[in-house]
């Protein structure tokens, strides 16, 4: 874990609202898929608190990594507009990330809207391991599709609810659509409705099921108890320090 | 691009024959510096450990302790306010038994200062983790959060009743000679009062200011953003709450004061010493730059020897009024 | 560049069938509608006249009048803060006679609902103000400031003291028919306490919430930002607070309640709302943007079309617990 | 009085820390010296308050008008990093400006540090009415000093503090050394040691003196009461509304 102030290398519109913003990131603080940095958007108190994005992918031989963010607050209006050269003062890798599939498992990623970023960075650590995914993204519409970042070869999937790219239907339909007797193991982010499908998918076909959850997050590294996901089990684990990645087939999803 | 030397020692190597003595005192205790990191928002100080030197640290206020284990709020527990924080973590802890096992001893593994937050229910509650720490050996000192809703007097907290103030802190100096601070609520018509009673039970200091209760509302979920509705508003927007507390209450009792509230940088903790704190607690802001209690250490210091300032306990008799 | 064109009607043009109902009743007084802008923000309703269409206000609430003038406190009176601001501006008014004479005809000249604002120091001093104004023929309704320091309850507000607010409301409800409301002080252990108080002694209505108490310091020159040290805290800093108060008080209490407290924009309003207001008004945001009272009905009017929200009551039952 | 959202058209440097902004200003909105106006720094609540800044010139033939701003806090280091293009949120003209000085009395302009900007536009202003005047600007020292701005001509002088440049000392020793017998009008804008010390002069010498006062500032518009300006009469003036030019004669300055 560190924390540095970096330069921004480049902000790119990927889709409709979608920002990818490359820049330089130290050896020393290698991520790994589905670990997350959190980021103080500027100055000030407005917006007050960092906040929390999924590394989406990392170069170590050229020290960079990427985030995509979409823009919905302050903060994410904030970094949108931000220019190549800008500081930008980040603290990660934070969390756990993803546990590669075992062996014989078909590893199959599903990522809804913005979901998209980590889920990016695993199926290029996938890659380069020599271990093929399945990937499956499902969006709202075609704008909000980041064309350019889609892995290219086979088993790279696209549903739009309204049909505009790909075939209409959500991820989790996708998924379903999956011969029930495969060895999938389902790796996730996304909203609330898609990461429940995929559980209830799981359960029933015994399927393991890593998911990268959301929370509000005040630190970010386990200290105030503030991002916790409820478990069906009763209880709760820290989506920052315990997670991201957590067992899907464990958190109380609604 | 280059790592933020979080760790380097405030102060630093020039050498200025003018060293401002940064120690205060709370009752037996004798805090290296003023600069403390608050209750809840530092854990059990092992989380922030690699982000930075936590022996330069004043004092960790612990995350509250329970008798029995907190499994917390339901989720979400947090929300962004303007300039603000509000929480709902409600209390969330391993237990005494869990604490005194799995978390003291790295505390006390630690060179810096211990004051252990201490929650409950009843008085009772406060008094069995104090007893059960002390029975492990104790730590430098407890804050007792009276500012939970209490069970016995019909949900109010004990922290806006000033005879509840005096009982609990009366109850929990009977079972320990150490630094004893409690831990005031702004939540009331006049805090003096519950200073004073804090006071006349025996505390060593009264800190101020917990959190003040507020709600926020995601109006397109028509739904309160928090699972408890409303939570603890904390950061910069209660700051000049803050100010005003330990303004008052610093003039209402003889004990030393703790501030806290919205402190981000070394000019918000010096307002909190010119109005009349003798050390204060840095909580929020350490979300927002996890070395922000370390710098603002730094700013004091540096501000001391600027104004050619002494001692900590000075710089509140610098207010002109 | 193009000129803010701040006096376009809420609404518009476009004929959708679903008119909502925008109109609030309190007591005998019908508002047109939820929005007006709240005491001491907004004078007498003449400096703001030219940057928008006064009438298209919900009500203007005036600053506060008091039997004598009052030249008010020294100054500095302001002092900006995270998200807030701190005034002391201590009730700087022409004072009954003038109010009347120079200032009513012309609030009464427009079309939009008055409702003055009254202080004073004793009971006696609310009751003057009001026979005064009714003498003269009245206003459509008055708003009790009871925040301001009582010199006969030893320097405690009124607003901090159920019995006294009891009191005062009991005494002007006896001079008034007109729509009576009484504007709650934050600075209290509980709200709910006051509102009853209100309630019982024939308010119409409350409003939530006053200026929270607080204080800043102006570190290099080591003096408070405010000539009189302490001053009351407005805007977004404090409206989760507000937010809190309102959901509070509209389960205590029959009557409507009034939500105010950092309202920038229509989202802000509609948290007061959802939270239990029945009407809101918009303070120091004013000070940012002069026409954000009406740009903040106008997004209300918006929200209800969107989501077929007849009448602005309903509004409170909407929120999902 | 008008609000408008108005474009910058260039921001330059003109001493360490101060800055020239130049935007479109519509003629319905034509301002008098020392009439001021309002503008929020940025959207969001840090700073949360519009800032007060006098006008320092005006040009009806282009639309366009000029403030110069001194870098202090957040609002001015957020004005002082905007780029020509910028949006400016602005209202104004606000309070009232100086009168045209009585028929035989000479105008003396003394501008201390900041308080330059409504100075240049009264010097201008007189100038275009063919009304010669004096013009002593007072800085701490040469840095502060906008010399791209100080109007050409005779009478213009500067005082630094510590001699860097014009003569050493202060803007009120520049005005001492006037001769007692001259009837001189003073006008002023600048820190409250210089504004009282000006009105030391004005009052022994029985001089008239508009002074051009600055108050922390809410409404701008005369609604709040919070600019009160103490008065050496006991009672206030609203700094905003009554002023900002005021009698410096009857203004308590300490
Ligand atoms: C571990 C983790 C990884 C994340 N990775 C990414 C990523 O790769 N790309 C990305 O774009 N976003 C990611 N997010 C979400 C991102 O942190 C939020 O979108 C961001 O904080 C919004 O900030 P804002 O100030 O722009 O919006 P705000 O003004 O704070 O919020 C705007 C709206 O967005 C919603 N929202 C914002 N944050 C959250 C949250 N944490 N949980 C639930 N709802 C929320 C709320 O409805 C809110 O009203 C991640 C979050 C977590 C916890
Ligand atoms: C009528 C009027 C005209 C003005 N004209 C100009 C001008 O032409 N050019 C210019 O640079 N400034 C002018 N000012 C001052 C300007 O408004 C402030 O410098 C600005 O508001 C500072 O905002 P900030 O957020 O950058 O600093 P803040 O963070 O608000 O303040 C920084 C520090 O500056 C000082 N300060 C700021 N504002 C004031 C104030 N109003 N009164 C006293 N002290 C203050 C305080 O010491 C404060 O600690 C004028 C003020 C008024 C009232
Ligand atoms: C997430 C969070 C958890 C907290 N938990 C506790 C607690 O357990 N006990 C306590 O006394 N105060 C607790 N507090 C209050 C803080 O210690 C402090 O009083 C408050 O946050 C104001 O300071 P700040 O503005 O610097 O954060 C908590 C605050 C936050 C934000
Ligand atoms: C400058 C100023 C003057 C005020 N004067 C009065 C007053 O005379 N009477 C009163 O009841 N409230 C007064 N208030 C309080 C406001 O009416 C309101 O309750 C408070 O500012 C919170 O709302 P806001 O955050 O929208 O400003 C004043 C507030 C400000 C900022
Ligand atoms: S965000 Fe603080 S524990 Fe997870
Ligand atoms: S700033 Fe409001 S009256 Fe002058």
């Amino acid at each position: 874990m560190v924390r540095i102030d970096t330069e921004l290398l480049s902000n790119r519109r990927v889709a409709e609202g979608y920002f990818e913003l490359r820049f330089r990131w130290p050896a020393a603080g290698r991520p790994a898929p589905g670990q997350f940095l959190t980021v103080r958007a500027r100055e000030g108190s407005d917006p007050l608190l960092r906040r929390p994005f999924a590394f989406a992918s990392h170069d170590g031989t050229r020290d960079e990594a990427t985030i995509v963010i979409q823009e919905r607050g302050s903060a994410t209006r904030a970094l949108a507009t931000l220019e190549a050269e800008a500081k930008l003062d980040l603290l990660g890798p934070l969390g756990h990330g993803f546990a590669f599939p075992e062996r014989g498992t078909e590893p199959v990623l599903v990522a809804g809207g913005i979901g998209v970023g980590p889920m990016l960075f695993l199926r290029a650590a996938l890659e380069a391991a020599g271990t093929k995914s399945r990937f499956v993204l499902g969006a709202r519409t075609a704008a909000l599709v980041p064309e350019a970042l889609l892995p290219r070869g086979a088993g790279v999937e696209v549903r739009t609810d309204d049909g505009s790219l790909g075939a209409k239907g959500t991820a989790a339909d996708a998924v379903t659509a999956l011969l029930p007797e495969a060895r999938a193991a389902l790796y996730a982010c996304g909203p609330a409705p898609l990461m429940a499908a995929l559980d209830r998918i799981a359960t029933e076909r015994g399927w393991p099921y890593q998911a990268a959850v959301e929370e509000w997050m005040a630190c970010g590294v386990g200290a105030c108890m503030g991002c916790a996901v409820p478990l069906k089990s009763g209880g709760f684990l820290r989506a920052c320090a315990d997670g991201p990645v957590l067992d899907g087939r464990l958190v109380k999803w609604d | 691009m280059g790592l933020n030397d979080a760790t380097r020692a405030p102060g630093g190597a020039e050498r200025d024959p003018f060293a401002p003595d940064l120690s205060v005192r709370i009752g037996p205790l004798v805090l290296p510096n003023p600069v403390g990191v608050a209750s809840g928002t530092f854990g059990y100080g092992e989380e922030y450990a690699a982000l930075l030197d936590t022996d330069a640290l004043g004092a960790i206020y612990t995350k509250a302790v329970t008798v029995e284990p907190r499994a917390g709020n339901p989720a979400p527990r947090l929300a962004e306010t303007p300039a603000g924080l509000l929480n709902s973590i409600g209390l969330a802890n391993p237990g005494l038994e869990t604490f005194v096992r799995d978390k003291l001893p790295a505390l006390r593994a630690r060179r810096c200062r211990t004051i252990v937050n201490v929650a409950g229910a009843t008085v009772d509650d406060y008094v069995r983790v104090v007893e059960g720490i002390e029975a492990s050996g104790g730590v430098d000192g407890y804050e007792l959060n009276v500012s939970c809703p209490n069970v016995k007097s019909g949900g109010m907290a004990f922290g806006t009743d000033p005879r509840l103030v005096a009982l609990v802190t009366e109850s929990v100096r009977r079972a320990t000679k150490r630094a004893l601070v409690v831990k005031l609520s702004p939540n009331v018509t006049d805090i003096a009062e519950t200073a004073h009673a804090a006071e006349d039970a025996g505390a060593d200091a009264v800190s101020a200011i917990n959190t003040l209760v507020g709600m926020a509302i995601d109006v397109k979920a028509r739904r309160p953003r928090l699972a408890m509705k409303t939570g603890g508003l904390s950061g910069p927007a209660v700051k000049p709450v803050g100010v005003a507390a330990v303004y008052r209450v610093s003039r209402a009792v003889k004990i030393p004061v703790i501030g806290l509230g919205g402190i981000m940088t070394a000019g918000d903790a010096l307002e909190y010493l010119l109005a009349g704190a003798d050390a204060v607690q840095v909580g929020t802001a350490t979300f927002v730059e996890p070395d922000a209690a370390l710098r603002v250490l730094e700013g004091i210091e540096a501000w001391m020897r600027e104004n050619r300032v002494a001692r900590v306990a000075d710089i509140k008799n610098l207010l002109e009024e």
